[in-house]
């Protein structure tokens, strides 16, 4: 029982990854497929941000040592544990993968933004946003002679 | 005396959450667009005034009173303008209120239509 | 023989940033451009840039063979807190071939891309371009796994569009490119994933600190899903069979600038990620590595050679043709990673190098005739010999190294290939080589009896000669073909130096 | 070695509680075909895991997730589908197999990897230990400012930001590309909008747009002593302009922020990004070595009253390379924004067929 405590976050991450990829792969929208992208990107982040938590940790913003702060926080915790993991008597969560999902959210709505730019166009083009129907469009295409330019 | 602010800030913000709970209850039972977003605004208005009240109570006088008095004054600004344009967008895209007829259509045609898609 | 020792290409100073410039200086030339007020600015912008960053690798040519590996910390800070690039004889190969494929393809731009992008989108496009190079350089030369990771986004993000824009020409490359996308994000979010799990198995996100301490680590589940995540998400951006499913569309419909310069780098840039985790990162010799090379990739890298290489037999669509191939030559590569010794990596890296002058050069050709002819079928080349004889001719000496004939360096890439596999005694291996040498023959006799042997139809609209701005880099890019087929002692001694960097002294 | 054990606790039960409503959430997006339904829902999701991620200590990375997912994502998602289609087809059963099995294997993988992660906030682990430890102890020493995740996106790992500059920039040159040129959507506001049926809309508008962009700036400066910082700054000031386009329509926003100077911004940011590099280096330092910023020499000159932090003049040069670095961010965020909502705002449906005919 513990152990699924300890390892909810991973197991609920790694559904969610799971339903966003399954909504890339089983749709045929391409519009639900970048939700589903999108989705898929943002549990990975997920993930990351349960490895940073640090156990009665606080977010890694410095509190000013020997403050009323400081005091108040430590004063939730075990002080042998605030003298092993704190810094300056507080203890702080990990911000490096805060910082590298930062990032990563950056690049996930970089790719948001062009994959709909290229859906849009997709409509444009083919007057659908069905995978099949431009399958069987792009499939006529192909015996076709080259445009004479 | 902190101790009576912070009980009675925890229960202003249970008050604030049975309210936007009703509010959602609302959202789902009520008949047409126009009683919906009023639900729903009460959620926006009433409930969350009562959840930042609660906690400006429980925090005391202090830098995040402040920040939640401004967090107050922008949902207050917001939330019915925004209330008002779906009304008004509704409205002046044809949607008539239902009220007058909800007592004898409701059994049928609610199971006709799928919940959200009611737009004549 | 040249000695790179004694290459002193830029003043020290310069020198002493090179790392740093290599990226920064493309970066900074696609804000130019994007601000330039005229296509032509924003061209010689890209030509300038792109000419800086090959100057730059150039100089660390020289460095790395007389210091070994150049570090050079971002920001001041050492790593692991600090993001460093690691530039050993494995990065500089990869970045003077990224970078020369950026000032040939940049150069070839000035008299083509108003065939294939309207004019008011010049100055973006190039800006495009230009991040394009500025994410393959960055990805070659960081050591850092989480750094690689944005450069190979700031790569992909801008190539989507820019592939996309291959439909004014063929509407097809709107859904090309949309599939690109989505195989290109999941394969870089699978790289993530196995970076959060390495991550969290080390604490670390410098590749030599991950390394160094990995090697100190049993095999726990965190660590081989880490490794099978990377792998695979690598695998998918480098067009690994059978994740290559996207590979075909997006080369064969992008707007030719842009199908040159992808087909020389992309996958490769991948290739290079995917060969410094399996062998630099992950400790040499661990059980699941070794298990990986022999009984996954190497295998897939075989079939890859065969499989595509019969489907390009099969298409009748020239790029497409060629697009297959690519991936056919993927699995050469591959394969001769595979051996996992310093003469098959090295002559992996060659066949690299090597495939990255062809298929430039192939590319090249067919773009140059693409200006005046709607290229599409292999029919539709009939006659061109006697309209375009240099375009004809270039294209010829491309086919020509990528079949493999003697006095090209397609030919010498393959030998080399042959004689480490019969030193690592994989006999297979060169069974698998022949078979796909002789479908490739295949192919590449069909696309050369159009253009050479076959009169145009009557009526058929007439090709012209490409123009001079496309002609010279084509006819260098030929010449080199060529060249490294009669002395191909530069790439060899790079490929050499980058397989040491590659496998140290371990075999 | 003292390690927490994992005791069900308050912080726990509300951890689990919204991974539960994130599951539901994302149920209901796999099993919706209402588009409109499923990016709402998105947007859901994305305020959800914001909140999750206030719970789990991440306050930068849960603002970021607010603007970008419920702001700026569903709004790219929504002008998606006005010029697209509101319903996708339904997908025929049996061809739900393969992806079902693909997505099996890889969630077993994950599975199998998470078995052996360590326990949930565990300070001993690896990931917290050796780098993530290390940051939190040089911060004050190296950089001296209270928000160490400003601290190592900007500095330590100021080129991973740059990258990611690089990539929104490459976004926003991708997304005018495909759709910025070209035919235009009439750019008035249908009339609807132009009675005065809106009035409060427009007058609360008027009120509201300096307030948000204010707010930006608060977000922006604010962001080396807490939550915030350039991206998050640059996505509000995005939607000051955005909201000030869909009440006012878009012609009167192009014209106070024309797709030129936003596209010119964009580059711009990025440019005074990479230029507060190259200044460090060429005043002898490395690539975006902010202590290197200022020559000794200027150095001496700044007061030490200025940033009320007089006994470290040392970390002059990290201060304002930070508060440069920033600002790039927010001009290649803000302005790239802006690109991307014109690029689908002020295209129509039948953008194609008129291009065609030029």
């Amino acid at each position: 029982m513990s152990f699924i405590l300890s390892h909810f976050n991973y197991i609920a991450v790694a559904t969610l990854m799971m339903a966003g990829l399954f909504i890339v792969f089983s749709s045929g929208n391409l519009i639900k497929r970048m939700i589903g992208l999108a989705i898929f990107q943002t549990s990975t982040g997920l993930l990351y941000i349960s490895l940073a938590k640090v156990s009665g940790g606080t977010a890694a913003i410095a509190v000013e040592p020997a403050s009323a702060e400081a005091r108040d926080l430590a004063s939730r915790l075990d002080p042998a544990y605030v003298a092993q993991h704190g810094i300056d008597g507080v203890v702080y969560s990990n911000p490096l993968p805060h910082v590298l999902i930062l990032t990563a959210i950056v690049v996930g709505v970089a790719t948001l933004a062009v994959g709909l730019a290229i859906a849009v166009r997709v409509r444009e083009a083919f007057g659908s946003v069905e995978a099949d129907e431009i399958e069987v469009l792009s499939r006529i295409e192909s015996t076709q002679p080259g445009p004479q330019t | 005396m902190g101790d009576v602010l912070s009980w009675a800030g925890g229960g202003l913000v249970i008050v604030g959450v049975a309210l936007s709970v009703l509010g959602a209850v609302g959202v789902l039972r009520f008949p047409d667009f126009y009683t919906r977003i009023h639900a729903a605004s009460i959620t926006d208005t009433g409930g969350a005034s009562l959840v930042l009240l609660g906690l400006c109570l429980i925090a005391g006088l202090s830098l995040v009173t402040l920040k939640l008095v401004f967090v107050w004054v922008f949902v207050m600004l917001t939330t019915p303008v925004a209330a008002n344009a779906l009304a008004n967008a509704a409205f002046s895209s044809g949607h008539k209120p239902r009220i007058g007829a909800f007592q004898i259509v409701r059994t049928d045609e609610r199971r006709k239509t799928p919940r959200g898609t009611d737009q004549p | 023989m040249i000695s790179f020792e004694t290459l002193h290409a830029a003043p020290p100073a310069l020198v002493a940033h090179a790392p740093v410039l290599m990226v920064a200086a493309p970066l900074i030339a696609a804000c130019a451009a994007a601000l330039s007020p005229s296509a032509r600015t924003s061209w010689m912008i890209s030509v300038t840039g792109s000419i800086f960053a090959a100057w730059m690798a150039l100089a660390l040519v020289g460095e790395v063979a007389r210091r070994g590996a150049v570090d050079y910390a971002i920001g001041g800070f050492a790593p692991p807190l600090g993001i460093a690039l690691h530039i050993d004889g494995l990065s500089v190969l990869m970045a003077l071939l990224v970078s020369s494929a950026g000032v040939m393809a940049s150069l070839y731009s000035g008299h083509s891309l108003a065939a294939d992008v309207r004019a008011e989108k010049h100055t973006l496009f190039q800006s495009g371009f230009l991040l394009c190079q500025t994410g393959l350089l960055g990805l070659v030369s960081t050591g850092d796994a989480f750094n690689a990771f944005v450069f190979l986004e700031v790569s992909s993000i801008g190539t989507y569009a820019l592939v996309a824009i291959g439909e004014k020409r063929d509407r097809r490359a709107l859904p090309a490119a949309f599939n690109y996308l989505i195989m290109g994000t999941i394969g870089a979010t699978f790289y993530v994933i196995g970076i959060g799990f390495l991550y969290a198995a080390t604490g670390t996100l410098n590749m030599a600190d991950m390394a160094a301490r990995l090697a100190t680590l049993s095999d726990s589940s965190v660590v081989q899903a880490g490794f099978a995540f990377v792998v695979v998400g690598l695998g998918i951006k480098a067009a690994m069979f059978p994740l290559h499913g996207w590979l075909p569309g997006a080369y064969s419909y992008a707007p030719s600038l842009i199908a040159i310069f992808l087909a020389a780098t992309a996958t490769k840039t991948s290739i290079y990620l995917m060969a410094r985790f399996v062998f630099d990162v992950f400790p040499n010799g661990a059980a699941f590595g070794q298990g990986f090379i022999t009984s996954v990739l190497a295998p897939l890298a075989a079939a890859a050679a065969i499989v595509c290489s019969l489907q390009a037999v099969f298409e009748k669509e020239i790029r497409r043709v060629l697009a297959f191939s690519s991936v056919a030559q993927v699995g050469f590569i591959l394969l001769g990673l595979s051996l996992a010794s310093v003469a098959g990596a090295s002559a992996g890296l060659f066949y690299l190098a090597a495939h990255a002058l062809m298929k430039m050069t192939l590319f090249m050709a067919l773009g140059g005739l693409a200006i005046s002819l709607g290229v599409r079928r292999i029919d539709e080349l009939a006659g061109v010999a006697r309209d375009a004889p240099w375009s004809a001719v270039a294209f010829g000496v491309g086919a020509a190294s990528l079949a493999g004939v003697p006095l090209t360096v397609g030919f010498l890439a393959k030998w080399r290939l042959i004689e480490a596999a019969l030193q690592a005694g994989q006999i297979w291996i060169v069974a698998v080589l022949a078979v796909a040498s002789l479908l490739t023959l295949l192919y590449v006799g069909r696309m050369l009896e159009a253009i050479f042997f076959r009169p145009a139809p009557a009526g058929a609209q007439r090709a012209r000669e490409a123009p001079v701005g496309v002609l010279v880099p084509l006819l260098v890019l030929a010449g080199l073909n060529i060249w490294f087929g009669l002395d191909a002692s530069l790439p060899e001694q790079l490929a050499n130096a980058a397989a040491r960097a590659l496998l140290g002294g371990a075999s | 070695m003292i390690a927490l054990p994992p005791s069900f606790d308050a912080n726990l039960a509300i951890d689990i509680v919204l991974l539960v409503m994130l599951l539901v959430v994302a149920g209901a997006i796999v099993r919706t075909r209402n588009l409109l339904a499923a990016i709402i829902l998105f947007g859901i999701y994305s305020l959800v895991s914001a909140v999750w991620l206030v719970v789990m200590d991440a306050p930068d990375v849960a603002f970021t997730e607010a603007v970008v997912g419920a702001g700026i994502s569903t709004i790219v998602l929504l002008g998606a589908i006005l010029l697209t289609r509101g319903e996708a087809e339904k997908t025929d059963w049996r061809r739900l197999a393969a992806p079902a099995l693909l997505c099996v294997a890889v969630g077993g993988l994950l599975v199998y990897a998470a078995m052996g992660l360590p326990a949930l906030g565990d300070a001993a682990s690896p990931a917290n230990a050796h780098v993530g430890r290390a940051y939190l102890e040089a911060t004050p020493r190296d950089i001296g400012i209270p928000n160490m995740v400003t601290a190592v996106l900007a500095s330590y790992r100021g080129f991973d930001t740059l990258g990611e500059t690089a990539v929104i920039f490459a976004a926003g040159i991708g997304v005018a590309l495909m759709l910025g040129f070209g035919p235009r959507a009439s750019l008035a506001p249908p009339p609807a909008v132009i009675g005065d049926h809106h009035v409060v809309l427009r007058v609360s508008a008027k009120f509201l747009i300096p307030l948000i962009a204010l707010f930006a700036f608060y977000v922006q400066f604010h962001g080396d002593l807490g939550a915030g910082g350039g991206f998050q700054a640059g996505v509000i000031m995005a939607a000051a302009i955005i909201l000030h386009a869909l009440v006012f329509g878009l012609r009167e926003t192009m014209a106070a922020v024309p797709p030129r100077v936003a596209r010119g911004a964009a580059s711009f940011g990025v440019l005074l990004y990479a230029g507060v590099g190259v200044a460090c280096m060429v005043n002898g330092g490395g690539f975006l070595d902010y202590d290197f910023l200022f020559p000794p020499a200027i150095e001496k000159q700044i007061p030490g009253w200025l940033l009320g932090d007089p006994d470290h003049a040392h970390h002059w040069g990290q201060h304002f390379g930070i508060m440069l670095i920033e600002l790039g961010v927010l001009l290649t965020v803000a302005a790239t924004m802006v690109t991307i909502f014109y690029g689908f705002a002020g295209r129509t449906v039948d953008a194609a067929r008129q291009e065609a005919k030029r």
